[in-house]
């Protein structure tokens, strides 16, 4: 179909799913009045039952862990997928077409500014990834800043130092390894009786780094994964502009 | 009561444990180990299923994850019903998973063994989306099942062709993903639960515009995956590129799942919804199920390409499926059940031995493969038992699912439906009939083709190799000899009633997720349908033979006898439909969306 | 007014679906196609952000605030974060298609790449 | 205090669509990242700083830079052809 066709039909089209979209809206609760009941009941029981002050952690990392195994699995295998998509066949033969050039080396006041932010990013990391259960964040949010190290150190130091951390085959295993515990620690709770990803380990006292139970591991497992993956999503698409080398036709 | 069993989470943990192991050590382990450790996995999923499924064939329990049972009628956590239907549809998952995995031993390329770990992780996702009853944990599984499904399905990264069946696979079921979440937020505002049992419990007999609008969403959603028309069009760009084992698990289960997952919606939440309005979801159901046979059908004789053509028969099955679930009573469930079972092996074989022809013969066309399998006799007896099943004839289980299907068309006095199903079966069973005369028998003058089929696909293995391997037929060949075995002991039939029986009551779901208390259903057999059901397949394969022969000799025939050439030629209007233009699939995807919105909220009202 | 005010943010949703729709129909490149696909995503963050808000509710984080107080819905923030790896992951992977398409068939325009036609 | 919000929801509305619009590749990226930062923005005035958080990092940060650095490696594939193409001729 030619595109001016499709656009046309699809104003049609659309518009009638818009119409439907919000007629049907009006039926809901107006906006400002969420009735529960199920998020109530955890914003109530949370802090009591797992020792955790974010209850949207203590959801994510306990009530409804099994949903956040599945999503951390689907983001282990996007990057399975985009690795795999990338990937070079052994029998590939490659040409070097002249890698980019290292930049000029940074002027020695950008470079003693770059390191303490980079230090500092590394810091704040760490703190959201150990205070998931008391305070905004967690594992997620903390291996996406962890993530962004490396690239920064990519645009102010040079692309050696980026590959030195990236390109290993530990990035790897640290991203398997992390996505495999998650999955372990609820089996280990299988072993000792209990139903699959139960809060085995004792809660500690609220406020706590080291309370909430299992809820600190998973994100710390969570933490690795994430930051593993978002190297090898990055470098799967640097490999090329760094090496140079693409394959022969 | 029974209680559930420990094992329940398993066939998910251990695939998931299982590909990241792999994963770990994707490097240092050779192709032999790699292949070695995911089939061991598989085999683990499937012993672990099959040991599930001999408990819940005792009785249906529900399990809780995190020990988190629901508190008076709120449900804190998520929970498995592990019934025979859905702990059953895991033991099928495992079964291709293990299959596929036995038949790319070594063979067929790995990806750099990138292809074990996520084969696993497709595994785990059937499994879950099988088992659970929480709204978003379906969508978890479902977006799991879809990503490693978009990596499977671009594997083949040598040509540009995969890339862009993966693209539109991927644009389409994502936004597929989208509606059904919106669907789920929506329902979620008025009822403020995620469980299912919960969800129905709330919503009662309450039908507005905005209950009627999410369901249209969901199986909007879910149609997307089934591949209903008009969502359908990814479906034959993806299967015509994916690698073979995957295919036997996009046609086999995947598509299936998605209307799996409407039946269970369909009666867990939306019961009552529609309850004074049966007739009207009944139209509307059975006229898109109609449409796909018709589409899928047609489609399906006028393709060329060996896979592409399979995928439309998936499509029109899917149809065929999808009236059985239109009809909505138990008996067309359990009809529904025993057709899908039936037809994940007779695809599977028939997608294992379309593979194995890539294979010696390094082509996938009609054109490109006439008269060249000529020595392949196993192979050709394999591929012509594939065309006796889906034409739905004894000795093959389809029959007794087309006998369940009709019976329940008859008791809502349509038995003009079952000739919609002679129809799929006569139309995808000449297709297999024409592409074996010409390429196993070398029968007629050289076949026409068309523009996929000339592009065809590079071979999966390594040039050298050309024999065919135990491993790679035996696959194969079990998946054709299950369907006769399964039919020719009924035994199972009794219990797999009483399970259909129970999944299309929410009240006795709902007892079952609140209490865990066991209630067995009961739901009289339909074996005398069976004769008629069968004379029936048999014509429709009479049928096929006909209409292959006519396409075959259409040298030797008058012109106005060609129906077999005229059908092979495909209609235009069907093939323009067919552009691989993401734009194109998109807007044919809004358009159902508007149309079913519409007919849900005027119709069901 | 005030009734329009009421529905804002689903209305404002089903505007964001519509959008990603219409950009995926008339794409001419396909990483655009992959960035209209990120807006439509956003179109459920909006529902369900609208549908657990809380006029005048806290945060439901009970940090510096005592247990009791109410608060908007944790659960679907919890949703919503899964929402975002989703996002994120689709995007990558689609991406990575897009790029492979890129170099064995030199194109991005959607128009073009159509060896699957018929 | 609503009428805050409103007007964060009327600005997301216009960005999404602006995004949508923009041809442009390379613009659409800042668009979107734009538009990351707007969101993450919104779910911080209602009450979700957990997501506003993953949002500043995935959508406003980790998804335009994935776009980028796709982009950036189809540059490079097409310099590179070009480039043999030229020595070639």
């Amino acid at each position: 179909m030619r595109e001016k066709v499709r656009t046309r039909v699809f104003f049609i089209f659309g518009g009638i799913f818009l119409f439907f979209f919000c007629y049907s809206a009006i039926d809901l609760p107006p906006w400002g009045s969420y009735r529960g009941p199920y998020g109530d009941v955890i914003a109530r029981v949370s802090v009591y039952e797992r020792h955790a002050t974010d209850s949207v952690n203590a959801i994510n990392y306990d009530y409804r862990a099994f949903d956040t195994l599945g999503e951390e699995f689907i983001l282990f295998a996007a990057v399975l997928g985009v690795m795999m998509l990338l990937r070079r066949d052994e029998d590939e033969t490659t040409r070097n077409v002249g890698k980019v050039e290292d930049r000029h080396p940074l002027s020695t006041t950008v470079r003693t500014t770059a390191m303490p932010a980079i230090a500092l990013t590394v810091v704040f990391g760490f703190y959201i990834g150990l205070h998931g259960q008391l305070t905004p964040g967690g594992g997620f949010q903390a291996g996406v800043i962890l993530a962004s190290v490396p690239f920064l150190l990519y645009v102010c130091e040079n692309t050696e130092s980026f590959r030195r951390i990236t390109s290993h085959t530990t990035v790897e295993a640290i991203d398997a390894l992390g996505a495999g515990s998650y999955a372990l620690i609820g089996l280990a709770s299988l072993v000792l009786g209990m139903p699959f990803l139960s809060n085995f380990l004792p809660l500690g006292t609220t406020g706590n780094v080291f309370s909430s139970g299992t809820i600190a591991l998973i994100s710390a497992c969570i933490g690795f994964e994430v930051t593993a993956a978002f190297l090898l999503v990055g470098y799967a698409y640097l490999e090329e502009i760094i090496t140079g080398e693409i394959p022969e036709d | 009561m029974i209680a559930p069993s420990p094992l329940t989470p398993l066939p998910i943990a251990v695939p998931l444990v299982g590909a990241a192991l792999i994963a770990c050590f994707r490097k240092w382990l050779n192709r032999t180990a790699a292949d070695t450790l995911g089939i061991l996995l598989a085999a683990a999923t499937l012993a672990i299923s099959c040991s599930l499924l001999a408990r819940a064939v005792r009785g249906n329990s529900v399990y809780w994850f995190g020990n988190w049972a629901p508190r008076g009628s709120i449900v804190l956590g998520i929970g498995f019903v592990a019934d025979p239907i859905g702990v059953g549809l895991a033991v099928l998952a495992s079964t291709l998973t293990l299959f596929s995995l036995v038949y790319a031993w070594r063979l067929t390329d790995s990806g750099s063994n990138h292809f074990q770990p996520l084969m696993l992780i497709f595994l785990a996702a059937m499994c879950g989306f099988s088992l659970t009853v929480d709204v978003f944990n379906l969508f978890v599984f479902f977006e799991l099942m879809s990503t490693a499904a978009f990596a499977l399905c671009g594997l083949k990264t040598k040509e540009p062709a995969p890339l862009q069946g993966s693209f539109n696979f991927a644009v389409t079921n994502t936004i597929a993903a989208f509606l059904i979440l919106t669907s789920i937020g929506l329902l979620y505002s008025i009822t403020g639960a995620l469980n299912m049992a919960q969800i129905g419990l709330a919503l009662g007999t309450r039908h507005d515009p905005l209950v009627l609008f999410a369901f249209a969403l969901l199986i909007c959603g879910f149609f997307v995956k089934a591949a209903i028309v008009p969502f359908h069009l990814w479906l034959p760009d993806a299967h015509a590129v994916a690698p073979t084992t995957v295919c036997v698990l996009f046609s086999g289960l995947m598509v299936q799942l998605g209307l799996f997952a409407v039946a269970r919606l369909r009666f867990m939440i939306f019961a009552q919804t529609f309850a004074s309005h049966e007739a009207f979801l009944r139209l509307i159901l059975l006229s898109l199920g109609v449409a796909t046979v018709l589409v899928g059908g047609l489609m399906c004789y006028a393709e060329h390409h060996l896979k592409r053509m399979l995928a439309f028969s998936t499509i029109c099955h899917a149809g065929i499926m999808l009236l059985a679930l239109g009809l909505g009573t138990p008996l067309a469930l359990a009809g529904m059940f025993v057709y899908l079972l039936a037809h994940a092996f007779i695809k599977g074989s028939l997608f294992f031995t379309s593979g194995l022809l890539l294979h010696r013969l390094r082509a996938i066309g009609e054109r490109a493969l006439f008269a060249k399998g000529k020595e392949l006799r196993w192979t050709s007896a394999l591929w012509f038992l594939g065309a006796l099943g889906l034409a739905a004839a004894p000795p093959f289980l389809l029959v007794t699912g087309e006998a369940g299907i009709s019976k329940a068309a008859e008791e809502i006095s349509m038995p003009w439906l079952s000739w919609v199903c002679v129809f799929g079966g006569m139309m995808t069973s000449a297709a297999v009939l024409r592409i074996g005369m010409h390429t196993f028998f070398g029968w007629g003058s050289e076949p026409v083709t068309d523009e996929p089929a000339e592009v065809g696909e590079l071979p999966e293995t390594a040039k050298e190799d050309r024999r065919t391997y135990w491993y790679q037929f035996a696959p194969a060949a079990l998946c054709i000899l299950i369907p006769v075995v399964l039919a020719a002991m009924p035994g199972w039939h009794r219990v797999l009633r009483g399970a259909c029986a129970v999944f299309s009551s929410q009240a006795t779901m709902l007892h079952l997720v609140y209490t865990g208390a066991t209630v067995s259903g009961h739901l009289s057999g339909w074996l005398p349908a069976l004769k008629a059901s069968a004379l029936r397949g048999f014509c429709a394969f009479a049928l096929a033979a006909l209409l292959a022969s006519t396409s075959v000799f259409k040298l030797h025939l008058k012109r106005n006898m060609r129906f077999g050439a005229f059908l092979e030629a495909g209609l235009r209007p069907l093939r323009i439909l067919q552009s691989g233009h993401p734009g194109d699939y998109v807007l044919w995807l809004t358009i159902g969306l508007a149309t079913l919105s519409a007919a849900s909220v005027l119709l069901l009202k | 007014m005030p009734n329009t005010l009421h529905f804002l943010p689903y209305f404002v949703s089903g505007w964001l679906f519509f959008c990603g729709l219409y950009g995926l129909v008339s794409s001419r490149h396909l990483v655009h196609s992959v960035m209209c696909l990120a807006v439509l995503q956003s179109s459920t963050y909006i529902l369900l952000l609208g549908v657990g808000y809380r006029v005048g509710g806290a945060a439901p984080i009970f940090a510096d605030i005592p247990p009791g107080t109410v608060t908007v819905d944790p659960i679907v923030q919890a949703l919503m974060l899964t929402d975002v790896v989703v996002e994120a992951v689709v995007v990558a992977l689609l991406l990575a298609m897009v790029v492979k398409a890129h170099e064995k068939s030199g194109t991005v325009s959607p128009d073009e790449l159509r060896t699957l036609r018929g | 205090m609503t009428w805050i919000g409103t007007g964060l929801l009327l600005l997301v509305a216009v960005t999404g669509f602006g995004v949508v619009r923009t041809r442009d590749v390379t613009s659409q990226v800042i668009a979107l990242s734009f538009y990351g930062v707007l969101m993450a923005l919104v779910f911080f005035f209602f009450q979700a700083p957990d997501v506003a958080l993953s949002q500043i990092t995935v959508g406003a940060v980790a998804l335009p830079l994935m776009v980028m650095l796709a982009i950036s490696r189809m540059k490079f594939r097409t310099a590179a052809r070009e480039k043999k193409g030229g020595r070639d001729a």
